[in-house]
């Protein structure tokens, strides 16, 4: 978790930094993930590039009832006319489907903040990811430990 | 199909980004889940909330079964004219809910 | 469809379509202070803190929106009687102020503890002429989550009624009765080893203030039975059923032990 | 092959000091077995309140000491005797008697007349404790 949070402190540093560093990390969603979700964000991102940047995807790292965990994306990105955030997808990786939301913004969103609660049946990674109106994708990635709960309804 | 808890700034300066909360009270039947008699219980959430603002769609979602219970969504937007923002829920029963708020701009 | 977005009239907030109370709760969902001695704490207080703010603020608490449900079913005629809550008690920001944190309380009619459930479905019966509602039916929830929301803030006022003494004392015995496979009593875990984890879940101090609850692994609102029922089923141990007097007993010796703290109805848990 | 062992009677056994040396039944426990239990949540449950040496296992409780070295700690017997019966050691102990089914009270109708464990895991139980040395 000590290393999740740095590697975290590390994106938002990123973020408020600018675009700068974001190019420098080329995140290939073929990585370890469970096939479903990558056919998921594949369906979503189709061949093009995803950076790593831009995208803070908040989740708190141990949730104390994976029935209900609050997720929020925020994305670095200013929200004119002809040069927005248009669409942020989220996925899980162990789910029984691959898809948590897809939220689609406009300019007048203003900004691209937008926050929901999710479930998660076990501890896993969620993936959420950001297509500019410009045709380019970003995400973020955070590991999320579900507790078990004691004294459930039998 | 359901109570719903809205929340809007009822003012804002022209040009302000307001922040708008909502939740529904709805089951979100994942459609993975069995009874006590085993069987599947079909998949019955809403799957779709849209927001318009004077008529003009502003802000959409598309949700998936990972979606809680009683759904909670927030989202922003620019306070640009006094007017109405419509919020709509879609479930898999092709249920529609409408709520509308008003907001006054300054 | 008919039940819409409502305005929570009730905080005083019925200007348009808009909720903005959070602030109202966060003072009143802790313990006592420390600095008077007094170590008990509220469940809020063993809580994360994202499940805190869930319950913090009332526009996204789950529970508001059984409230709402409550208002509505408060204002509803019903029965025989063709009579609303309302039409009797009026409007319940005033004459349910304070009230559901007396509960469970002495009832003359029984001579002995019935809980804000069994009072409502009394009043239900007798005044309204209609069915009671059903143990954990939404309709009863949602109406004590409405009547308990009027005493929010407040301190419990349980444990002062020399009637209900020996109901407490059978509670507290039942509190330390060991029992199922497991052979736990309550206090085993939440006198003897609060705040320590069984599992990955902090057990807390069992201090029942916040009822009826939206419980996260419920993913609805339920009562302190359905809460207890789950600890007996932990334990391995035939629960109580609903409304028995053995599950009013403990209610009522939990209240009293939470006496002068505060009423978070509906609170969070997980 | 639990149902029939955990239908009726329990096995007898012998306490002797602070333990119970002899086994319960004649084939030797298991460790790979006992491990499986004691790490699982509905069965043994043990986790629920101890900690151990079970890195894949998170969440462990900590209203008890840990297993871990417990096998330096206690012979088989005495750990026998403390999943047996730990309360005839410890009337206060919270630590439940995975190997009794008399003085209880309300047992839940699933559970009834059950030990928590039957004879063959208590041995594998044992079995697997008993490596878990410091």
């Amino acid at each position: 978790m000590t290393i999740l949070a740095t590697r975290r402190d590390i994106l938002r540093t990123g973020a408020a930094t600018g675009a700068a560093f974001a190019t420098l990390l080329l995140v290939r969603p073929v990585m370890a993930k469970p096939e479903e979700m990558e056919a998921a964000i594949r369906a979503f991102t189709g061949s093009a590039p995803v950076a790593k940047g831009k995208v803070e995807l908040v989740l708190p790292a141990l949730v104390e009832n994976g029935n209900s965990v609050p997720l929020a994306v925020n994305v670095a990105h200013w929200m004119e006319p002809n040069d927005y955030v248009k669409t942020i997808a989220v996925f899980n990786e162990k789910n029984p489907q691959p898809n948590v939301a897809t939220f689609h913004l406009t300019p007048r969103s203003g900004r691209a903040s937008v926050s929901t609660r999710i479930r998660l049946g076990d501890s896993q990674k969620i993936t959420a990811i950001a297509q500019l109106s410009d045709g380019s994708f970003w995400v973020d990635e955070a590991e999320v430990i579900v507790t078990l709960p004691a004294c459930a309804e039998s | 199909m359901a109570r719903t808890l809205i929340n809007v700034p009822p003012t804002a300066k022209r040009g302000e980004v307001v922040e708008i909360k909502t939740l529904i009270s709805h089951p979100m039947e994942t459609g993975f889940r069995t009874g006590p008699d085993g069987a599947l219980i079909p998949r019955d959430i809403i799957h779709r909330f849209t927001c318009t603002y004077n008529g003009e769609e502003v802000f959409s979602a598309d949700l998936f079964p990972a979606i809680t219970a009683n759904p909670f969504i927030t989202f922003t937007t620019v306070a640009t004219e006094s007017g109405e923002l419509a919020l709509s829920w879609t479930d898999d029963k092709g249920q529609t809910q409408t709520e509308t708020a008003k907001i006054t701009v300054e | 469809m008919s039940a819409g977005s409502r305005r929570l009239s009730f905080l005083g907030v019925g200007v348009a379509p808009v909720l903005i109370v959070s602030a109202l709760v966060g003072s009143a969902a802790v313990g006592l202070a420390d600095a008077d001695g007094d170590s008990r704490r509220s469940g809020f207080d063993f809580m994360g803190p994202q499940t805190q703010a869930m319950q913090g603020d009332d526009t996204s608490n789950p529970g508001m929106l059984a409230v709402l449900e409550g208002e509505d079913i408060w204002n509803r005629k019903a029965g025989a009687a063709d009579k609303s809550c309302a039409d009797c008690h009026g409007d319940a920001a005033r004459s349910m102020h304070g009230v559901a944190a007396h509960y469970p309380a002495f009832d003359t009619g029984t001579g002995g503890p019935i809980n804000l459930d069994q009072r409502i479905n009394t009043c239900r019966e007798k005044n309204q002429e209609a069915e009671p509602f059903p143990w954990e039916s939404a309709e009863i929830l949602a109406l004590s989550a409405y009547v308990g929301l009027q005493s929010r803030g407040m301190p419990v006022q349980v444990g002062d009624d020399a009637r209900l003494a020996g109901a407490i004392k059978a509670g507290d015995e039942a509190f330390h009765r060991k029992q199922g496979q497991l052979d736990f009593s309550c206090a085993d875990c939440h006198d003897a080893n609060w705040d320590r984890k069984l599992g990955g879940s902090v057990i807390p101090q069992g201090h029942a203030t916040g009822y009826p609850i939206y419980r996260l692994e419920w993913q609805s609102m339920g009562s302190l039975q359905r809460r207890l029922r789950n600890c007996m089923a932990g334990v391995r141990a035939e629960p109580y059923s609903y409304g028995s007097p053995e599950f009013v007993e403990l209610e009522l010796y939990l209240m009293s032990r939470s006496r002068g703290m505060a009423v978070e109805t509906p609170a969070v848990r997980p | 092959m639990i149902g029939v062992v955990l239908a009726l009677a329990l096995l007898p056994y012998t306490v002797v000091g602070d333990a119970v040396p002899a086994p319960l039944v004649e084939a030797p426990g298991d460790p790979a077995r006992g491990r499986a239990v004691v790490t699982s949540r509905q069965r043994g449950l043990c986790l629920l309140c101890h900690t151990g040496p079970f890195p894949e296992e998170r969440f462990q409780g900590d209203l008890a000491p840990s297993l871990a070295g417990v096998g330096s700690r206690l012979s088989e017997g005495q750990i026998r005797l403390r999943l047996i019966d730990s309360r005839r050691l410890d009337p206060g102990s919270i630590m439940p008697s995975y190997y009794r089914t008399d003085g209880l009270e309300r047992v839940g109708a699933a559970w009834r007349d059950k030990p928590v464990l039957s004879a063959e895991e208590i041995e594998d139980v044992v079995a697997f404790l008993a490596t878990l040395r410091d």
